[in-house]
């Protein structure tokens, strides 16, 4: 276990409290760039799908997360970021302006659905920010002359600097990863200033923000500002990722999934954003792989147990027609939400820190260190 | 013209008169206490001055300026800080962000400055800590300086808000019920901060409190509410004999 | 437009071709190609909001699989199918296919389903050189293409586009039974803009107006206020780009307001559950169709053993969705044995556009290709349902 | 009076909030029909001793007995239908509710309606203030009428334990005395015994039998109240007791290196 003596206020402030954050961020860095040369392309798509998740995530965090407003409708932030790039581009807009448009322009209209939000709390705000997003299903699918309506658009690859950066580049990857990494320390930078510790004071007690001085609304309208601005710019490299956007794509179902990436990956963290993205991407791929090799894997142990390889045939036969049985993975992934929610409310972020700190104690650790406490609601909080 | 004044204030809900046609004044420098029962009006007074309720009819006027009408965050703006009765702290942060909040009437910086955390913003930022920090030095609370509010006892809670409402330098700070859930030595060391905050900080303090010892030891001048309305106003001890206090309030 | 199109697009591509000979050169890969077997993927909605049609499919393709291995396989070859869910996620659609081209090395895709999974996915594929084969989706993205993108060659649909087969079917209609009035209600999404597309240009041909059009939401349950109106324009043919639930929806409508009126349906709606499920309220329903639709008690031959065998394997009644799929896998099977003994990607390219026509057991229209056409057909029939069945009315019609 | 029938028994009990252990090895014991009070300073362990009891926290190590029954680790709910209540610090009333529903969640354990109306009348009668207000809802009352309501809901249980954490907090001095003299009162005319956490030294002790002092987490001092109250340590830290002139020298001492 590290000590640290503090002897400047500037160690309260950096981003990294010591150098053992520097070297783990930085080997983390390392590997993050040399990951296209040395992965296939389709891990790379999938860390691409991370990237670009995470980014959301994180937009995400500092709505739901940080300023405590909730939002189901990030899919449309995502799909207005989305179509702003693919409209531009039909007028051969480069890519850094529309790109800086997507984010600006889904900013703004955050902006304006934080407004009537203002009066909103909890399920009535979930409730307005899913009508928020069938309306602008509803427009994209009827808006014919600007977004091509229900037969979707188009999206030609990038072009950056004269030179075309196709969806399955290491370049594209790179540009993903470099957004989400400045999205982070954006926010890490807004995190450790007044506006940050704003939305933190707005989620914890809005009495007590107002009396601090925290202009409330305004903080919420820059909360939703923010958050959509964000998600828009993840839009833009989403609708690249895709070459194709259709309003079909942008549903609540997809807003579940950027809330499942919170949630999952832990409230509160930023980490808990990253992870939560990772989580979901991967999930799926995961599960493919178990459902391709575990059936000959069993089949392979069943053999080594001394079963005639006919009866390990039909065991694999078996085992191989039970993976692949439609909506199983959908039963999975539901199980695995279903457990983390009960049993680590804190997300995978929660869960690191306890291995962290385990390792930090190793051996003086306590049983109860571990142990879920229950927790004493103050019920006059609940509004 | 005085400091602080209170004008005809009222606030009803309903038939109910939570404050009734009351007017006092605070002078500069001065130590103000409000006592009464439990549900004469005292915690609607402050709720009233710091806009979290508007008042029925009556003005508020601060500094020789109209705040009746003026938004909550502005009056924390304008050197108004206060505690709440009940707590009301930024429960999943720590006992450093809670008070650095309290530093917010005092940032300047842009939303743009902030993202790219200019070295202007990391300057004030250090302003900011330097503050914080004479506060938790001068109301000792070093001990939880990283602690998170959520794992804190009562009495603790209750000098951390004392703490952020210093932060934001104010002119006049609110303090509602500051020595509940405090021991009898910890209302002592509280008797002395309140003190230091007249003296040292040049603070002007308007004070709701129970314990009738430390209302003694601080106050400059008391009031008493009942139902409402003033009771009686004046020194600690005139107001403390006030017949009708004794038998609203503090009992034979 | 078709037939003046075509020729014009022949004749552009062979002038494309004359005088780009060198980039127009395709590159085919010959993975999943071994001595003893052919690797094929898909990926399929198991999961999401069109499985209806996801899992039929797939179990068709599966029954054709195991059919062509139990017979032998191709050539010697035995056919191994690579099936995902792509949940009607593009994001998974593109996941899988980079895991099947990657991991799998599948050969060719196969009857992947859903238009903005396709879109999102088909790219991946053609970098490859790996053959994207009648999806399901009847978009023209999937076999139009721009000779000067070689790899785009790599594209081919069997399905009958719904502008194409809905013209047909109008055009049929009007011309026959002279109806003066015709509207439409349409579903507010691609393929209700397709048929909407079709429409009126068919209308636009033969000059008339159309007296009323109407869209709703997919999801939507109540037609009430559609029909109604429809009724007060006084139409007297109603084209419905419906699916299954709207169209008994809408007929139901109907005749509970004792409207009787015509009503046809393009080619999703030619499918067993709208009998099944409408029961009376569908008597009558015209529909564009590609191809008929057999009853195991009616069935002779190889389509009677093929309805049964179908029941078998899966347990249930087989419908057009699973014809479709084992359609694909059969036909790409059919081309592959053409490509010879000594395989590789080319030949198998080659003998797709060699014009060969493929003809299936259900007595579909002839599946043919062409260096310049990578569309079937668009030979339409129309269908009717007549006493709780599909029966055919007229067939080998177009526009 | 013969030995005393020890109705709660703490032997050696440790609590942790996450990694920090709140109570150090506390053990204590509650005397049947008696009136127990925990003093000490904010972060001494007090109203984690009460949790730890009623079984919103669970000890890491050593046993709670009640009745003769271990219950450590025991769900809060069920430790409730043995016949302990718990008066949290802060009041929690449901605030939603009117008076009269949060008395009856009070009862919610109990099945015998009569005696439950029977017990309404008899909360009534500690508390007639709170007949007054009997549909308002709980979130309107003033603090102290909420600090009653909480100990009416308590007493609806008719627990033969009732664990109270500050009753005193945030009430005037005449509704302090007041509620003091309630709780002697319950505790004499039902025999109920009471485990009392307070910040005012001065009224616990007067009101209670027997009290432990707590510091750091452990038990530093335990006595009848009344030889506590003759204590020279418990006289100047938790009365208040001082000589004139002290004030200097208790300025200086506040910055205890122990704290």
């Amino acid at each position: 276990m590290r000590f640290m003596f503090k002897t400047d206020y500037e160690d309260d402030i950096r981003l990294f409290p010591h150098s053992g954050y520097l070297i783990s961020y930085g080997s983390l860095l390392v590997l993050l760039v040399i990951a296209p040369f040395v992965l296939s392309s389709y891990l790379v798509s999938q860390l691409v799908f991370v990237c670009i998740y995470a980014t959301v995530g994180v937009g995400l965090m500092i709505l739901t997360g940080f300023t405590g407003q909730a939002s189901l409708g990030h899919a449309a932030f995502l799909a207005i970021g989305a179509y702003t790039a693919a409209y531009l581009q039909q007028f051969n807009v480069p890519f850094p302006l529309y790109f800086v448009a997507a984010g600006l322009l889904t900013g703004i209209i955050g902006a304006l659905v934080g407004f009537p939000a203002l009066r909103l709390q909890g399920i009535y705000l979930v409730i307005a920010t899913i009508s928020f997003a069938l309306i602008v299903e509803e427009i994209l699918a009827r808006w014919e002359s600007v977004t091509n309506g229900n037969e979707g658009m188009r999206v030609k690859t990038i072009q950056l600097l004269g030179t075309a950066v196709p969806r399955d580049s290491p370049t594209f990857y790179f540009l993903c990863l470099g957004v989400l990494i400045l999205t982070i320390v954006g926010t890490l930078n807004l995190l450790r200033s007044p506006t940050g510790r704003a939305f933190v004071a707005i989620r914890d007690s809005e009495t007590a923000a107002r009396s601090m001085g925290v202009n409330v609304s305004l903080y919420k309208v820059k909360s939703f500002a923010i958050s959509a601005a964000i998600t828009g710019f993840a839009g833009c490299l989403f609708a690249h990722k895709l070459s194709f956007i259709s309003p079909e794509m942008f549903t609540l179902q997809l807003s579940i999934e950027f809330i499942i990436v919170i949630l999952i990956g832990g409230a509160f963290s930023l980490h808990g954003a990253v992870l939560g993205a990772i989580f979901i991407v991967m999930i799926d791929p995961f599960l493919t792989y178990l459902k391709d090799d575990v059936p000959g894997m069993i089949a392979g142990m069943a053999a080594a147990l001394g079963a005639g390889s006919e009866r390990a045939a039909h065991i694999q036969s078996n085992v191989a027609a039970f993976a692949s049985a439609n909506g199983l993975k959908g039963a999975i992934y539901g199980v695995i939400i279903v457990l983390f929610v009960l049993f680590e409310p804190l997300g995978l972020y929660g869960r690191w820190l306890k291995i962290k700190l385990f390792f930090q104690l190793f051996p003086l650790y306590k049983r109860a260190t571990f142990k879920r406490q229950k927790i004493y609601v103050k019920s006059e909080r609940n509004r | 013209m005085s400091y602080f004044r209170a004008e005809n204030l009222s606030l009803h809900f309903g038939g109910l008169k939570a404050v009734d046609a009351v007017s006092f004044a605070v002078e500069k420098g001065e130590i103000l206490s409000i006592i009464g029962p439990n549900g004469a009006g005292k915690s609607s007074i402050f709720n009233l001055i710091s806009r979290i309720y508007n008042p029925t009819s009556g003005r508020l006027h601060f500094e020789d300026q109209d705040i009746t009408a003026a938004p909550a965050f502005e009056i924390a703006k304008l050197g108004i800080a206060r505690t709440f009765q009940n707590i009301e702290l930024f429960e999943n942060a720590t006992v450093l962000s809670n008070l650095l909040v309290g530093r917010h009437r005092h940032s300047t910086s842009q939303l743009w400055q902030e993202l790219l955390f200019l070295p202007s913003v990391r300057a004030t930022e250090k302003v900011h800590r330097r503050r914080v920090e004479q506060v938790i030095e001068f109301l000792d609370l070093a001990a939880y300086r990283d602690k998170l509010i959520s794992g804190l006892p009562y009495g603790v809670r209750k000098v951390i808000e004392l703490a952020r409402a210093l932060c934001s330098e104010p002119k006049l700070i609110l303090l509602d019920e500051p020595s509940s859930g405090l021991n009898v030595e910890e209302t002592d060391d509280m008797s002395f901060w309140i003190r230091d905050m007249k003296t040292e900080l040049g603070v002007t303090v308007l004070m709701v409190e129970h314990d009738m010892t430390l209302v003694n030891r601080v106050s400059d001048r008391v009031i008493a509410l009942n139902y409402g309305r003033v009771l009686a106003a004046g020194t600690p001890s005139e107001v403390q004999q006030h017949p009708d206090v004794v038998a609203a309030y503090l009992g034979a | 437009m078709s037939i003046s199109f075509k020729v014009l697009g022949l004749a552009v591509s062979a002038l494309a071709l004359t005088h780009l000979p060198a980039a127009a050169q395709t590159k085919v890969t010959n993975e999943g190609i071994s001595p003893t077997e052919i690797v094929i993927g898909t990926h399929q909605d198991l999961s999401g909001p069109i499985k209806v049609w996801g899992v039929p499919v797939s179990n068709g393709m599966k029954m054709a699989v195991e059919e062509i291995n139990a017979a032998g396989g191709i050539n010697g070859r035995k056919l191994r199918l690579i099936l995902e869910d792509n949940g009607y996620d593009p994001k998974k659609a593109v996941l899988a296919s980079q895991k099947m081209v990657e991991r799998d090395k599948i050969f060719a895709m196969i009857g992947p389903m859903g238009s903005p999974t396709v879109l999102a996915a088909q790219d991946i594929l053609f970098d490859a050189g790996v053959l994207q084969l009648f999806p399901l989706t009847a978009a023209e993205f999937t076999f139009k293409f721009d000779p000067a993108k070689p790899q785009e060659r790599l594209k081919f649909n069997n399905l009958l586009p719904y502008v194409e087969s809905t013209r047909a079917a109008i055009k049929y209609m009007m011309e026959t039974k002279n109806f003066k009035k015709p509207c439409l209600m349409h579903q507010d999404d691609e393929y209700g803009k397709n048929v909407l597309d079709g429409f009126n240009q068919q209308l636009a041909a033969m000059k008339v107006t159309p007296a009323s059009i109407t869209s709703y939401k997919r999801g939507a349950s109540d037609f009430s206020a559609p029909v109604a109106k429809m009724k007060s324009d006084g139409c007297d043919l109603v084209v419905l780009g419906t699916v299954i639930r709207e169209t008994i929806g809408a007929m139901g409508e109907a005749k509970k307001l004792g409207w009787n009126v015509t009503f046809l349906g393009a080619t999703p709606t030619n499918v067993l559950e709208v009998p099944a499920l409408g029961k009376e309220a569908v008597e009558g329903l015209y529909a564009a169709s590609g191809f008929e639709i057999p009853y195991e008690d009616t069935a002779r031959g190889k389509v009677k053993d093929w309805l049964v065998n179908y029941k078998k394997m899966f347990n249930t009644d087989a419908n057009t969705q699973a014809i479709i799929g084992y359609n694909a896998v059969m036909t790409f099977a059919y081309y592959v044995n053409k490509a010879g003994k000594d395989l590789t990607g080319q030949k198998v390219l080659d003998s797709l556009e060699s014009g060969d026509k493929f003809l299936d057991i259900f007595n579909s229209p002839p599946t043919k290709f062409s260096k310049t056409d990578h569309l079937a057909n668009t030979v339409t029939q129309v269908q009717q349902i007549q006493n709780g069945r599909w029966v055919l009315v007229k067939d080998n019609l177009m526009f | 009076m013969s030995v005393p029938d020890i109705i709660l028994k703490l032997s050696n009990i440790e609590s942790y909030y996450g990694p920090i252990m709140a109570i150090r090895g506390i053990s204590l014991a509650v005397p049947r029909g008696k009136i127990v009070t925990l003093l000490g300073a904010n972060g001494a362990g007090k109203t984690t001793v009460l949790k730890t009891i009623s079984g919103i926290i669970d000890p890491q190590k050593g046993t709670i007995e009640f009745l003769g029954q271990p219950i450590q680790r025991m769900e809060a709910d069920k430790i409730v239908r043995l016949g302990l209540s718990h008066v949290p610090e802060g009041r929690e009333v449901f605030p939603f509710l009117s008076v009269r529903e949060n008395l009856m969640m009070g009862a919610y354990p109990r099945r015998d309606r009569a005696a439950v109306t029977e017990d309404i009348e008899r909360v009534y009668g500690y508390f007639p203030r709170l007949r007054e207000r009997i549909d308002q809802a709980a979130g309107q009352l003033s603090g102290g009428e909420q600090q009653m309501l909480a100990i009416g809901r308590a007493l609806m249980n008719r627990p033969t334990l009732l664990l109270l954490d500050e009753p005193s907090l945030g009430l005037s001095p005449i509704l302090v005395k007041e509620i003091f003299s309630i709780i002697r009162r319950v505790n004499e005319e039902q025999g109920m015994s009471i485990l009392l956490v307070e910040q005012n030294a001065k009224v616990a002790l007067e009101t209670a039998d027997y009290g432990y002092v707590l510091e750091t987490g452990r038990v530093v001092m335990n006595d009848t109240c009344e030889r506590l109250m003759h204590s020279k340590d418990i006289q100047e830290f938790y009365l208040g007791a001082k000589e004139v002139g002290a004030r200097a020298e208790r300025r200086w001492k506040k910055k205890k290196t122990w704290r």
